[in-house]
């Protein structure tokens, strides 16, 4: 798995095109982007700013990478996750998977994206148009989303 | 003479960073401090910052070397914990 | 929905842009595509061929559309799909949906691909190397795929 | 003279299609024929390449009016019939 963890924007298509060229075998690829809405709680959102701590990052994604591994027959996959501050309609996270068979290719990127909102160390802060912030609480049906891969059996093909 | 291995830098992330006012700091433990918890009960004896951002340590969550823990986690031989909100990412 | 047939070849990365620009009250985007793959049962593939049955496809894909937006709050959907002569590695189908949530828009694709794998009147021809050519027989995978929306509660936001 | 309700255009696809050596024609319906199962059974009557096609009429599929129906469906007022294998896109 690829991870980048970057200020800047990225391009789904290239990363799918990196991803799958010259390949044969690569039956479905999934794409997962997230992005910024101009309204939470109901109250406008002028910007977010992303916190986070990269090296953590980069160790609990290669744990998750086995465990992706382990449960799906991936052809490959990739995350890029954007840090910093970011406008309503911008990117946040792009989550790639790519396998023989659609079933492996959804379930991973929806595993990966569940154990990004529950587990990797980044924090939203959400700035309004008059320049008032305050930090976004976790959700706990993030949590619950990461508990139901557990103790689930290995997909098949 | 402190033992080599008490010595572990704090990194602190989001509001937790804001109130301590610091996003990192080096320390020496205790003997005392066996436990994240004993970890959290003695910084916050610290200051009236650490008094603060350990308020409500039930909202907190910590990570030694990277890696999430529990608050009934051993830190012997730990070289970085960290402290931070429940995340927010993706 | 947008539903296009179509022999020629798509570019999800505009289609995505179109699907979200200037909007800020998307905060999920799914894509899925299909590929054609190099080899099928461990025989080389060297092109497929998909007919179709066109009025069909549309009369069943506005009725697909009407249950995928009782089922979840999208903000927007799409689905190609292509049909003619094929080579391996060129994609077959996209299917791009858009809503406030992921797990919205990761159920509707998912929906909606297996929608079009056991409902949608598409049927693919396999040539080999040597010009030999076979029918692919339908995987019984693809009906469970389907049945098991059946009957599901309507997914929260 | 003929009912014009009895008139029908059947379509075939993919390999029904290819055993039928067309995609499709114009037929006025027998009085007998109230079902697509009955359709078929006096489909198979009318030419070899037809009791070729609808052989194992079990794993054949049909539509009425663009909408996936069972063999048990009754035919009465459909304007268009469509025959094909399971299908097999996306």
């Amino acid at each position: 798995m690829t991870v980048r963890l970057q200020a800047g924007d990225f391009d789904a298509a290239a990363e799918v095109r990196a991803l799958t060229a010259g390949r044969t075998d690569i039956g479905a690829v999934v794409t997962f982007t997230g992005l910024v809405r101009g309204q939470s709680g109901g109250q406008p959102v002028a910007a977010i700013t992303l916190e986070h701590y990269p090296e953590m990052t980069e160790a609990e994604l290669a744990r998750v990478e086995a465990e992706a591994k382990e449960r799906w027959p991936l052809s490959g996959s990739l995350v890029i996750h954007r840090f910093g501050t970011l406008a309503p309609g911008e990117a946040i996270v792009l989550v790639v998977t790519a396998s023989a068979h659609r079933q492996a290719a959804f379930e991973a990127a929806e595993f990966l994206m569940d154990y990004l909102k529950s587990r990797a160390p980044f924090w939203k802060k959400e700035t309004g148009p008059g320049g008032q912030s305050r930090w976004i609480e976790a959700q706990a049906s993030d949590v619950a989303a990461l508990d139901r891969w557990r103790g689930k059996a290995k997909a098949g093909t | 003479m402190a033992n080599p291995d008490r010595n572990v830098r704090l990194l602190y992330f989001a509001w937790v960073r804001e109130r301590m006012g610091r996003a990192e700091e080096e320390v020496v433990l205790p003997s005392s401090v066996a436990t994240v918890a004993d970890l959290v009960a003695w910084l916050k004896t610290r200051g009236p910052e650490y008094a603060e951002a350990f308020r409500r340590p039930e909202v907190i969550r910590a990570a030694i070397d990277k890696a999430h823990v529990k608050s009934s986690a051993i830190i012997a031989g730990a070289r970085e914990i960290a402290f931070f909100p429940p995340v927010t990412g993706g």
